[in-house]
């Protein structure tokens, strides 16, 4: 029987020694992933490097520069924190949804992400907020865009020894807000069958003067439209606008067939919710 | 009967297993341990169908901390049947669902169990059976099992109840009913209406994994403590495969963590005993999830086909049908009873249903709450909505137009007794829920359900404290609060308060034979046990008290817990309970109250459920947001509970009418063996559900009970069917009606949403 | 004269018969004779509830029989 | 295989078990303390019943290493009441007889203390959806929602 064994260590020094020292180590964080596929038999880990308890990779600070998230922070941490809330609307909407109420006191902001599911809730909505990664491992720290860090289902762009350690989410500007929603079967504890985030910017004027539209579970990874932005950017975000965007939404998808859906129903939803999650937006920025 | 006064029977106390069950301290299946316990885990097959070539475990045995597997090779083989309280169970059946033996028959069928020091170690050993396979072309759906060329299952099984059946055939049995003559009942009909529906496979669903812990001694004995719905169907199931003397096991139940119907099988307890004996030590077994679903449960997948004549003013003349039901890997279905639920709520002149028993790929279906009745009513009720829609009449009324009453006979022959159909319709229509508008995008359906409720074996016995308290126990793992129920009928026969009752759960060498908590039967057949015993105990007050006033027993009366003296007996004061409970010793020893009964059927159970749904047309998603049920639960003994189960019920039939089905691969794999996939409804998917309790008694009981626990599940599949139908315009005759299904027909079929003006509309006509 | 009422379903193994009188003082018995005049019929009989006079017994067996008493058989029901 | 020891607080009190390094929390509690009224109804965080608070925070304890609570604050459904004293939420749950056959119980009151602590004034609508975590199959949850939305009325009004 494969030993493992258990690490914390306290530094992201010392986590990058540990990753490099065993090639079978991973990550531990929340664990909502992790310790599922571990019991599955879907990932044998030779190590669980557990990285709560450094203290880089734990909290939020919000500052001019923006927003940092530690990648190992809850996500029931970042739903109480009013500002996060205030400026991020839609990011929280889908950090609040990774899960039941107990999966939010475990799961992990940079764990949905570093989980690399088409479906995961947080990916779209950081894509659209134009996040950042911080990533470290032997070769030092290096940031990459969110949009770039998956690869496909499972797949992301950490190489070797290398791991998560934050996000960084520059302030929305003026009359900027954000918005995502999901579709599910039912209320709550579903992964999404279809997926929209959607940040619009507004003139003074009221038209728009920038977006960023992503869907999820429609790809093997959340994709960017910026046909569904292009719709958007120099209307004043009326209906015409909204479902114009929504059609190029629901073009850009390439879904599958799966248990969850099918690809017509993903298709057609995709459209629908890009429509509806782009028109909260706007009433957002309208309202800042 | 119905005008009896009750003193403690219709009270809510708190239940007595209730502080145990909130602080943490009761015991459930998986809760036990034993010192030296071995961990056992079960090998199970990765191929829906095939043949099995050979089975190598010496490879698991060599795995350090591994000290015994098992196979079927460990058990006798066996042609014999057992009785059981519901019936003969063919055991070379149950004996090769255990273990299979030449072929398996669904994925994640049984071949092995391996037991060791530790689970780490037990699962090693699982990993390392060697098992050859011959794979073999998996047969799902009933068409595939029909098909003229189709994989046979069994070589050996010819159809029962086919006169002249003589090829061997994955249909296991055809029934029949009949009653006057249909072709002319259809020639008599103004509308009528004909569809085919199916209904997928669905789980129980319970949340307490499978769980029991085995000791096997020496002495040949065995000990079994596990969760299940009948200590003793686990004994003499044990027994049986074990080839033991129902003697020699034991089986202690522990609190059972749900069951409707899925734990009265055995899974896992004869594979404990067999690897027990063999290694010497205890073994227990727990179940993950995943296996619940691969390998227990699940019930029937359907296929029912509907015809339903009825004439201008909205008489039912003639109703024909087919249903065929899946039975999983083993035959078994209930498709029978469907056959006899389907029209039973309803007066019929003409009808012919025929019904198909029919074995598949998938786990042997085990019983789920009124089995078989839930996915015929999705039909008939189904039906019966389209017809009132073609009529222009209230659903309701044309229910009651035809439903049965006192007298009528029922389908399967027999005349009804009093029954509460009517009544729980009319209170239906008078409840204000069914006159509220509706708001756009949404629909309201009813629809009604008709279950038998089961009596059959039961015993309780009943002891006298000295200080005049007692204890009542059967046989019977509480579920649902029965012990609670055991106890008010102790007091309101005796007259002791019910918090002096100490209600206990018996195992099987303390309590005498008690057929399965099930079939809506506990407060029913073994609640008249534990009156029995309780009035046992009451005529040995009388006679104690007849000694100690020195008078003739027939004299002395009892009233209000109270013995009470004949007129002018001298210095004879009426004696409480407490003092003849204390005088016990002197007046000849302990007082223990005994009964024991086998039970009739209960006697129908009708129920109408009304559903609001609500629809997002863009994304054919739907909510429940408003729903109440009626129902004829004859007496409710702790009305709380009964609501529970009506309550508990109807949110299962949601849940398989909304969003549950086993969905598997081509190769017979289920694909969503989790909750996260197997969507039953969470807490934030559902309203408040009302319950309206109606109370026709049932004359076989002293108090009228009539068991309520399963016709709540009949109604909700075709309620919330229909009131997607109102919602939407469109009639889904397959579920479930998931979003994908619903949005898919919605874009098809642009039928514009119905508005509330024209539901009234209809409701005006009528 | 205790009548017996055979579900459809039995009567292709009576030849049609679906109401039979019998004379006999408990279920067994008549299930016995009707058994012995309809061989058929009694691999079909293992399974099947008894309806008497109004009342369902799953193991019907000792069952007494009156001369007025109306008997059905019926498929067994399993419970949940 | 050297097992862990580890040091942690369970229920107020402290404690320390050995365990594996793979051994979930939930396990270690069961099986290394006893503690068998935290139970296991999926080990995929997707039911609830395994239910605890991991210094104060809701958690399932079927997704956390037993090592994980190393020097960490436990709350299990044992810890809940104070001697013969209810917590009002159990009390609740027994008097609108709120469980049949209560394998889910441990796990619902858990959540729902937890939900109370942060919201003593939750409506049905936030009861629900806090507790959509948390599977029930025997009650439709009615009784559930009712017993948790009437302990937080009493526990507002004697707070007062």
């Amino acid at each position: 029987m494969q030993v493992i064994r258990y690490e914390a260590p306290r530094s992201v020094t010392d986590a990058v020694r540990l990753m490099q020292a065993d090639p079978g180590a991973q990550i531990l964080a929340g664990g909502t992933d992790l310790l599922v596929q571990f019991r599955a038999g879907l990932r044998r880990p030779t190590a669980f490097i557990d990285i709560k308890r450094i203290p880089e990779l734990v909290g939020i600070t919000l500052d001019d520069g923006g927003l940092r998230l530690g990648a190992a922070t809850a996500a029931a941490v970042i739903c109480e924190h009013a500002e996060v809330k205030r400026l991020w609307p839609g990011l929280v909407e889908a950090v609040r949804l990774i899960g039941s109420t107990q999966i939010q006191g475990r799961g992990t902001v940079g764990g949905n992400l570093c989980n690399a599911s088409p479906a995961a809730d947080t990916t779209c909505a950081l894509i659209v907020n134009r996040a950042t990664c911080a990533i470290a491992g032997p070769a030092g720290e290096r940031v990459l865009p969110v949009d770039e860090f998956c690869t496909g289902p499972g797949k992301t762009a950490l190489r070797a020894g290398e791991f998560l350690v934050a996000l960084h989410i520059p302030r929305p500007g003026p009359r900027t807000a954000d918005a995502y929603l999901r579709l599910i079967p039912r209320s709550e504890m579903d992964i999404a069958v279809v997926s929209a985030g959607v940040s619009v910017t507004l003139a003074p004027d009221g038209t728009c003067s920038a977006a960023r539209v992503a869907i999820g579970a429609v790809a093997p990874t959340a994709l960017l439209v910026a046909e569904a932005a292009g719709a958007l950017v120099g209307s004043r975000l009326d209906e015409t606008a909204l479902s114009r965007a929504g059609a190029a939404a629901s073009a850009a998808a390439k879904p599958i067939d799966d248990k969850r859906g099918t690809v017509a129903y993903r298709r057609t939803t995709a459209g629908v919710l890009t429509r509806r999650a782009a028109r909260t937006a706007a009433a957002r920025a309208r309202g800042h | 009967m119905s005008d009896r006064t009750f003193t403690y029977v219709g009270t809510r106390p708190v239940r007595h297993d209730g502080m145990d069950k909130v602080t943490g301290r009761a015991n459930y299946g998986a809760d036990f341990s034993l010192p030296g316990m071995l961990h056992g885990v079960v090998v199970r097959s990765p191929h829906a169908h095939a043949r099995i070539v050979s089975i190598d475990t010496h490879e698991a045995e060599a795995v350090p901390g591994v000290l015994a597997v098992v196979t079927a090779r460990d058990i006798p083989e066996t042609r014999a049947k057992l009785m059981l309280g519901e019936g003969a169970l063919d055991l070379r059946d149950i004996s090769e669902n255990l273990l299979a033996r030449t072929k398996v028959l669904y994925h994640g069928h049984t071949v092995a169990a391996v037991a060791a020091t530790t689970l780490d170690a037990a699962r090693e050993g699982a990993a390392r059976v060697k098992v050859t396979y011959e794979v073999l072309e998996p047969v799902m759906t009933i068409e595939q099992a029909l098909a003229a060329n189709a994989p046979i299952l069994h070589s050996d099984m010819i159809t029962k109840g086919q006169h002249g059946a003589k090829a061997p055939s994955n249909v296991a049995a055809r029934m029949e009913l009949k009653r006057g003559d249909v072709g002319n009942g259809f020639t008599q009909a103004d509308v009528v209406v004909e569809r085919e529906f199916r209904t997928p496979t669905v789980h129980q669903g319970y949340i307490e994994p499978h769980a029991c812990v085995a000791r096997w001694g020496e002495d040949g004995r065995a000990f079994v403590w596990c969760s299940t719905q009948g200590p003793f169907a686990v004994r003499d199931q044990c027994a049986a495969v074990l080839g033991m003397d129902a003697a020699q096991v034991k089986v202690i139940p522990s609190e059972i963590g749900g069951g409707f119907g899925g734990k009265i099988v055995v899974y896992l307890e004869p594979l404990a005993v067999a690897l027990s004996r063999k290694a010497r030590r205890p073994v227990k077994m727990v179940m993950g999830r995943e296996e619940v679903f691969r390998a227990t449960g699940p019930t029937s997948g359907t296929r029912i086909r509907m015809k339903l004549g009825a004439t201008r003013d909205g008489t039912f003349v003639a109703a024909d049908a087919s249903l065929y039901y899946e039975a999983g890997a083993y035959r078994g279905s209930p498709a029978g009873a469907g056959m006899m639920c389907l029209v039973a709520p309803y007066r019929i002149p003409n009808f012919v249903i025929e019904a198909f028993d029919v074995v598949v790929n998938k786990p042997k279906v085990a019983a789920y709450r009124a089995p078989g009745s839930p996915t015929a009513s999705f039909a008939i009720e189904s039906v019966i909505d389209e017809l009132a829609r073609e009529l222009r009449l209230d659903p309701i009324d044309l229910r009651l137009k035809n439903a049965v009453v006192e007298g009528d006979a029922a389908p399967f022959g027999p005349a009804y007794g009093p029954i509460g159909l009517k009544a729980l319709l009319e209170a239906a229509r008078r409840h204000p829920h069914w006159k509220t508008p509706l708001a756009a995008n949404q629909g309201r359906g009813v629809a009604c359900g008709f279950w038998f409720n089961a009596g059959m074996n039961s015993s309780a016995t009943v002891t006298l404290n000295m200080d005049g308290s007692a204890a009542v126990v059967t046989g019977n793992p509480d579920i649902g609060g029965t012990r609670a129920a055991q106890a008010l009928m102790v007091s309101e026969e005796l007259g002791i308060p019910v918090e002096r009752i100490r209600p206990g759960v018996g195992d099987t060498d303390s309590s005498g034979y008690t057929d399965v908590t099930g079939g809506s039967r506990v407060c029913y057949a073994t609640g008249m046990a534990v009156i029995g015993a309780a009035q046992d105990v009451r005529e040995q007050l009388r006679a104690r008290a007849a000694k100690i006033w020195n008078v003739d027993v027939a004299s002395v009366t009892w009233e209000k817990g109270h013995a009470v003296p004949p007129k002018g007996a001298e210095k004879a004061e009426p004696l409480s309970v407490n003092d003849l409970a204390a005088k016990m010793t002197h007046t000849g020893g302990p007082i223990v109250g005994r009964a024991s009964l086998y039970a009739p059927m209960a006697g129908p159970g009708f129920g109408a459920h009304i559903c609001d749904l609500e629809v997002d047309p863009e994304t054919g998603r739907s909510r429940v947001v408003r729903y109440t049920a009626f129902q004829d639960v004859g007496k409710a003994v702790h009305p709380s509970f009964v609501e529970g189960q009506i309550q508990g019920g109807a949110a299962q039939g949601i849940g398989w009418a909304l969003n549950e089905e086993y969905v598997f691969d081509k190769n017979g794999v289920m694909e969503n063996a989790g909750f996260l996939d197997y969507r039953m409804p969470v807490a934030s998917d559902l309203p408040m559900i009302e319950t309206v309790l109606i109370e026709v008694a049932n004359p076989l009981h002293p108090y009228g009970v009539r068991g309520v626990g399963e016709v709540p599940i009949v109604p909700p599949l075709a309620a919330v069917a229909n009131a997607m139908r109102d919602a939407t315009g469109i009639r889904f005759t397959e579920l479930p009606l998931s979003p994908p299904r619903v949005l898919a027909a919605l874009n098809h079929e642009p039928t514009p949403v119905r508005t509330s003006d024209e539901l009234s509309a209809v409701k005006a006509d009528s | 004269m205790a009548t017996v009422h055979l579900s459809s379903g039995l009567t292709q193994f009576t030849g049609g018969v679906t109401v039979i009188e019998i004379d006999a003082t408990r279920v067994s018995d008549a299930l016995d004779m009707l058994a012995a005049r309809y061989p058929a019929l009694r691999d079909q009989l293992d399974e099947i509830a008894v309806a008497v006079d109004g009342e369902i017994y799953q193991q019907p067996g000792y069952q007494e029989l009156t001369s007025a008493s109306e008997v059905h058989l019926v498929p067994r029901i399993a419970g949940g | 295989m050297a097992k862990l020891h580890v040091h942690t607080t369970v229920n107020g009190e402290a404690a320390e078990f050995l365990c594996e390094p793979h051994e979930t929390l939930l396990a270690a509690l069961r099986n290394e303390l006893g503690l068998t009224g935290t139970k296991e109804g999926c080990a995929t965080g997707d039911c609830g019943a395994c239910s605890i608070l991991l210094d104060g925070r809701l958690v399932p304890s079927c997704l956390v290493l037993a090592a994980e609570s190393q020097d960490r604050a436990v709350t299990t459904i044992e810890g809940l009441a104070l001697g013969d004293a209810l917590h009002p939420l159990q009390r609740k749950f027994l008097e609108h007889a709120a469980l049949q056959c209560g394998i889910c119980t441990p796990g619902f009151i858990v959540a729902a203390k937890a939900l109370l602590d942060r919201q003593p004034e939750p409506t049905e609508q936030e009861a629900r959806f806090w507790l959509a975590g948390n599977l029930c199959r025997c009650t439709g949850y009615d009784k559930i929602i009712r017993a948790v939305l009437d302990t937080a009325a009493e526990m507002r009004k004697t707070a007062v």
